[in-house]
């Protein structure tokens, strides 16, 4: 690459604005919530959620209509000296789909956290609407940085803001889960960090875009790339790094479970994705095999977790492990033998569709969970019964939601998974076949498991905790209908997820 | 000059040998001990590289108030600690040294064969100095040509913050943080609780006077006047301030929301986010530090006081 | 001129040099806790003392002057204060125990 | 050697011995000491990199020294939380010990 | 002069090595606090010395801090040790 392409890809563009507006929005709305006080919270968060989804629209569709993705120079110093934030495709589609389930979960969370009288500020009240909030500006940093030091910033961010929600009830199990998800995040930063050392003392630069254009295979890099990646695992929760989600993520409040589960860990996967595909000079062959059998462990494992556990959260949050596991087979299966380059491939589309669709459906199942739990008072799965008669539409949400995890049509899941089995077809990689049925079966399994009690109506009838509104349950069932909407996407590459790549791709051998 | 290479050597080996100490300690307290010898001794190291800013940093962190914070836990869970240390099996800390050393060893190849010649920002961070009226290119890093990550950094200290918060009880909340502090009987400590924190003040201050020139800036002047609050608080001299407080509140905000304000300023009076006008860029940026630094002292020293467990009226 | 300065310096900075030196011997060799803190406080205020003396000769600018004076003056008042303060932790613990 | 060099080496040494501590040690307290070894070791990396980076007059490459000082912060953030989060899971442990020991409900429990 | 005074660097850095080595491995705790002190001291030197061996006045700086900060290390460490709070009984274990 010359000097003047490089310089023509990291120049602000148009609309470029609308980048710093969707880190800093959210942000502005934490120290808001911190300076007026918790019993403001709620409102802060209602006035912050629709513009934060009218910016996210606004990149989505800016990057859509002009195939260009969107570029703004902090303080116009430009990198590698300076700081770019950089909206390519994925970012874009990254950023809508953070902006749904926030605004979704901000309206599910809605009074559900009182102070100790009106006007009173309250602890959970303060702490999670400002931390929601933080963590949503996090994720949009997270995606739209393209400077590695930045982005660990952005890891920290997202790291501070999601521990302390896992444990906001205060009770020993949740705080031991908290800290243990905390000492595992701040081993992955640290590895994270010393790659970007390690980075910047072999190129001088740490812009992703500049990277690509000088980065050699040399063993500096290996080294360094390795490094970051454990430490990413490690805050994905990818087998075998996984040990410390299942009860964070099962002991948080509904609410924050939802995030958790659906979009936290994937800021942590985003940064994968950027590492092996953008920075990382081609022959990544034998890596992108080592991550996909680590996503086939998880799938199996989680899955098998999940089947015996009996408690619902924990049975959801270690379907968590496993559905990020198929988001790994991507690495094998996009850089393949491709005909073109990863990015056209069918499976590069099938992993953001599934990621997509496993953050609809999973925000839709924790919520659905937490409502269950509510009604009912308890969430063991062998007395869930008569569930489907106190909040049906809870019930149904999580139903639907389900259907898109086991990869039944017409959902998300369900192109996804046919997706990456028409790509391990097409790359003769016939063992991910197996790995990908055989989760689905499992993932059935551990459904039905949950759904068939909720149908029958128990005698005496269980009695009923507390009345969870209509509209709560609503919401999450729009979420789970998001889900299934995805399944109506064509099954074929997206060129939307290319837009911004190819510039990179260039320097590939 | 020659001798030199044995006082790097010799300073070298002192880190590591007091990097083992804390490792193997027996009781967390004496490890805590080596731990604040650790951070002493890693501005030593810094000095030596000629990185005077990060020297001030680390000396005044590493040592100083991380070391209070893991002093203060040490000596809260000591009643309890198992005195003989539950170990794991021998096969696994033989994989896991193996696995360390072998990343030990990644790491000592990288720093034997570097890139040749090193890349370098230098220069680039010195064509602009004249243009923001720096002198120390440290600061104009932080400040200006990534000025984005300090702010975002300072957001991590308030998400630290309300995490740390967030882990006191619920019925005093709003009220005033950590435990009672402690009833000072001798006269020698009072003295010194009384003596350090003007001198503290005042070279808080210098530093983040100097930094625009020298070596300091806000974070390593608001770490200091942290530390001296914090000494002032445990000593009983000064009440900690109620979190629920708005003037709290608005106090730790302070260096953020201008930070945040002088950067949207930018879009109106130079042309984009967080960039400084040519005509006055110092006089903004001393803006900016001056409230950063009460933002940073005041985030350390509740950082390190703890959530609220008592109420506003004890 | 130059020259006398520099055999200040000299002067001073062994003697200061030697003063740790001494301390240290102190603190390898004494039994007992008090005694050891005594040797060490004793050593590294007549050390540093010396040292900054040797060095305020070679100081570049007035400034430096002051400085090098100001840390003097911290490390005697700090060094004072802290190892009465150790002294008594010290004997506290062991009354405590006996 | 100079002296880029030789830290670097003792900078590699501290990563692994800070590795090391935070897989090996049982006790979390022990584990966040750890961790700030070896967050030390990777702060001294970059601090050989600047060095290594001396030019326009200035003893490094500010840049890497920057990050580093941002670096330290974050740092002390996390051993804030993280030590704040022992010491209360610490204490409601404590608190629900004396309530199971002496029968009637501990006032601490929070 | 540079050697010299890196002679007595080198020798200061030396005792403060034996003198840590000593005083960490106790057995009191206070004791082993008297490591700040020592490099409180020991360090402030050393820092002196190569502020003018190295010709950068600043380091000076780093003497200040340090000093500072050993003597608020070990004010810290008596009164969270050895302090008594207002809300505990005195003869805590």
């Amino acid at each position: 690459m010359t000097g003047e392409t490089t310089a023509a890809l990291l120049a602000t563009t148009s609309g470029g604005y609308l980048l710093v507006l969707a880190i800093m929005l959210p942000l502005i709305g934490t120290i808001a919530i911190v300076l007026l006080g918790g019993q403001r919270a709620e409102r802060v968060a209602l006035v912050v959620a629709p513009l934060g989804l009218v910016i996210a629209a606004a990149i989505l569709a800016s990057v859509w209509s002009s195939g260009q993705p969107l570029v703004y120079i902090v303080g116009g110093w430009r990198p590698p000296l300076g700081l770019a934030l950089r909206s390519d495709g994925i970012s874009a589609v990254m950023i809508a789909i953070t902006a749904i389930v926030m605004c979704a979960t901000v309206l599910f969370a809605r009074g559900q956290f009182r102070g100790p009288a009106p006007g009173v500020e309250g602890r959970a009240q303060m702490v999670f609407w400002s931390l929601l909030l933080a963590v949503w500006g996090a994720l949009n940093a997270v995606f739209l940085g393209d400077d590695l030091f930045n982005l660990y910033v952005a890891l920290e961010l997202l790291t501070f803001g999601a521990v302390p929600l896992v444990c906001l009830d205060g009770r020993a199990e949740t705080l031991s889960a908290a800290l243990r998800y905390l000492l595992f995040a701040l081993m992955g930063s640290v590895l994270y960090l010393l790659g970007v050392a390690l980075i910047y003392g072999a190129y001088g630069t740490l812009d992703i875009v500049l990277l690509a254009g000088v980065v050699r295979s040399e063993p500096v890099i290996w080294v360094a790339v390795a490094l970051m990646t454990v430490g990413l695992i490690a805050k994905t929760a990818l087998f075998p790094l996984h040990l410390w989600l299942p009860n964070a993520h099962a002991g948080a409040p509904a609410a924050a479970s939802a995030i958790l589960s659906a979009l936290v860990v994937k800021g942590s996967f985003f940064l994968i994705l950027r590492l092996w595909f953008d920075v990382m000079p081609g022959q990544i062959h034998l890596p992108a095999q080592i991550l996909g059998f680590l996503g086939a462990g998880a799938i199996l494992l989680g899955s098998v977790l999940a089947l015996r556990q009996a408690r619902l959260k924990l049975l959801i949050a270690y379907s968590t492990i496993a559905q990020i596991g198929y988001l790994f087979l991507l690495f094998p299966l996009a850089v393949g033998s491709g005909i073109a380059s990863p990015f056209a491939s069918i499976a590069w589309t099938a992993g953001l569709l599934q990621l997509a669709s496993h953050a609809f459906a999973k925000a839709a199942m924790f919520m659905a969970a937490g409502m269950i739990y509510e009604a009912l008072g308890h969430d063991r799965i062998d007395r869930l019964g008569g569930a489907g008669r106190v909040v049906p539409i809870a019930v149904f949400a999580f139903a639907i939601g389900g259907l898109s995890l086991m990869g039944l049509p017409p959902s998300g899941g369900f192109s996804a998974k046919w997706m990456l089995l028409q790509a391990s077809v097409g790359e003769g990689q016939w063992w991910w076949i197996i790995v990908i049925t055989l989760g689905g079966l499992l993932a059935a399994g551990y459904i039905f498991r949950v759904i068939s009690p909720t149908l029958i109506q128990p005698f005496p009838a269980p009695e009923l905790k507390a009345v969870v509104p209509v509209s709560r349950q609503g919401v999450a069932l729009a979420l789970a209908l998001f889900a299934v909407l995805l399944g109506f996407v064509p099954l074929e590459p997206w060129p939307l997820l290319q837009i911004g790549r190819t510039a990179v791709e260039a320097h590939l051998p | 000059m020659t001798l030199l290479p044995l006082y790097y050597g010799l300073l070298a080996l002192l880190v590591i040998g007091v990097a083992w100490w804390t490792l193997v300690a027996r009781e967390t307290m004496a490890a805590v001990i080596g731990f604040i010898a650790y951070g002493m001794l890693l501005g030593l190291v810094w000095a030596g590289i000629a990185s005077v800013d990060v020297a001030l940093t680390e000396a005044a962190i590493g040592g100083g108030v991380t070391g209070v914070l893991l002093l203060r836990a040490a000596a809260r869970l000591r009643p309890t600690e198992p005195a003989p240390h539950e170990k794991p099996g021998l096969v696994f800390r033989v994989l896991v040294g193996i696995f360390c050393a072998i990343v030990t060893i990644g790491l000592a190849v990288v720093v034997l064969f570097p890139t040749d010649p090193a890349p370098s920002l230098a220069i680039a961070a010195a064509e602009h100095l004249p243009a923001l009226e720096l002198g120390n290119p440290v600061t104009a890093v932080l400040i200006a040509y990534r000025a984005l990550d300090t702010m975002l950094e300072k957001v991590v200290l308030l998400l630290a913050l309300i995490g740390v918060w967030s882990l006191g009880p619920d019925r005093n909340w709003g009220g005033l943080p950590g435990r009672a502090p402690a009833v000072v009987t001798d006269s020698a400590l009072t003295f010194l609780a009384k003596l350090l924190p003007p001198i503290g003040i005042v070279f808080g201050v210098y530093l983040l006077w100097t930094s625009a020139d020298n070596p300091g800036g806000a974070f390593q002047g608001g770490t200091v006047l942290a530390a001296m609050w914090i000494l002032a608080m445990m000593a009983g001299l000064r009440a900690p301030p109620a979190i629920g407080s708005r003037a709290l509140r608005l106090l730790l905000l302070s260096g953020t929301i201008t930070f945040i304000v002088v950067g949207f300023a930018g879009f109106l009076i130079a042309g984009g986010f967080l960039s400084y006008p040519a005509a006055f860029p110092k006089a903004l940026i001393l803006l900016i530090e001056i409230p950063m630094t009460l933002t940073i002292a005041v985030t350390l020293g509740l950082l390190v006081s703890g959530p609220a467990e008592r109420d506003k009226t004890s | 001129m130059t020259l006398l300065l520099d055999a200040f310096t000299i002067v001073a900075v062994s003697a200061g040099t030697f003063f740790f030196v001494a301390g240290t011997v102190g603190l390898l060799r004494f039994p007992d806790t008090l005694s050891r803190l005594h040797a060490l406080t004793k050593a590294d205020n007549l050390g540093v003392g010396l040292i900054v003396l040797g060095l305020l000769p070679q100081a570049t600018s007035l400034g430096m002057g002051i400085r090098l004076i100001g840390v003097w003056l911290l490390v005697q008042l700090a060094g004072a204060t802290v190892s009465q303060l150790l002294a008594r932790a010290a004997a506290r613990r062991n009354g405590a125990r006996t | 050697m100079n002296a880029a060099t030789l830290f670097g080496l003792c900078g590699a040494v501290l990563v692994g011995l800070g590795l090391y501590g935070i897989i090996v040690h049982h006790e979390p307290i022990r584990k966040i000491l750890a961790f700030n070894l070896l967050g030390g070791g990777v702060f001294v990396l970059f601090g050989i990199i600047a060095r290594r980076g001396a030019a326009a007059g200035f003893g490094g490459d500010p840049v890497p020294q920057a990050l580093v000082i941002t670096g330290i912060v974050v740092a002390f953030s996390a051993s804030a939380v993280a030590v704040t989060l022992v010491m209360r899971l610490f204490e409601v442990n404590e608190a629900a010990r004396r309530e199971a020991r002496s029968g009637h409900s501990a006032e601490d429990a929070g | 002069m540079t050697v010299f005074l890196t002679l007595a660097g080198i020798i200061i850095l030396a005792t403060v090595a034996a003198g840590l080595w000593r005083i960490l491995r106790g057995p009191e705790d206070a004791e082993r606090m008297m490591a700040a002190q020592l490099l409180g001291s020991g360090g402030v030197a050393v820092l002196l010395l190569s502020a003018v061996i190295s010709g950068i006045p600043a380091i000076i700086d780093i003497a200040l801090s340090i000093a500072l900060l050993a003597a608020f290390a070990s004010a810290a460490f008596v009164l969270e040790a050895f302090g008594t709070r207002g809300d505990e009984p005195a003869d805590r274990p």
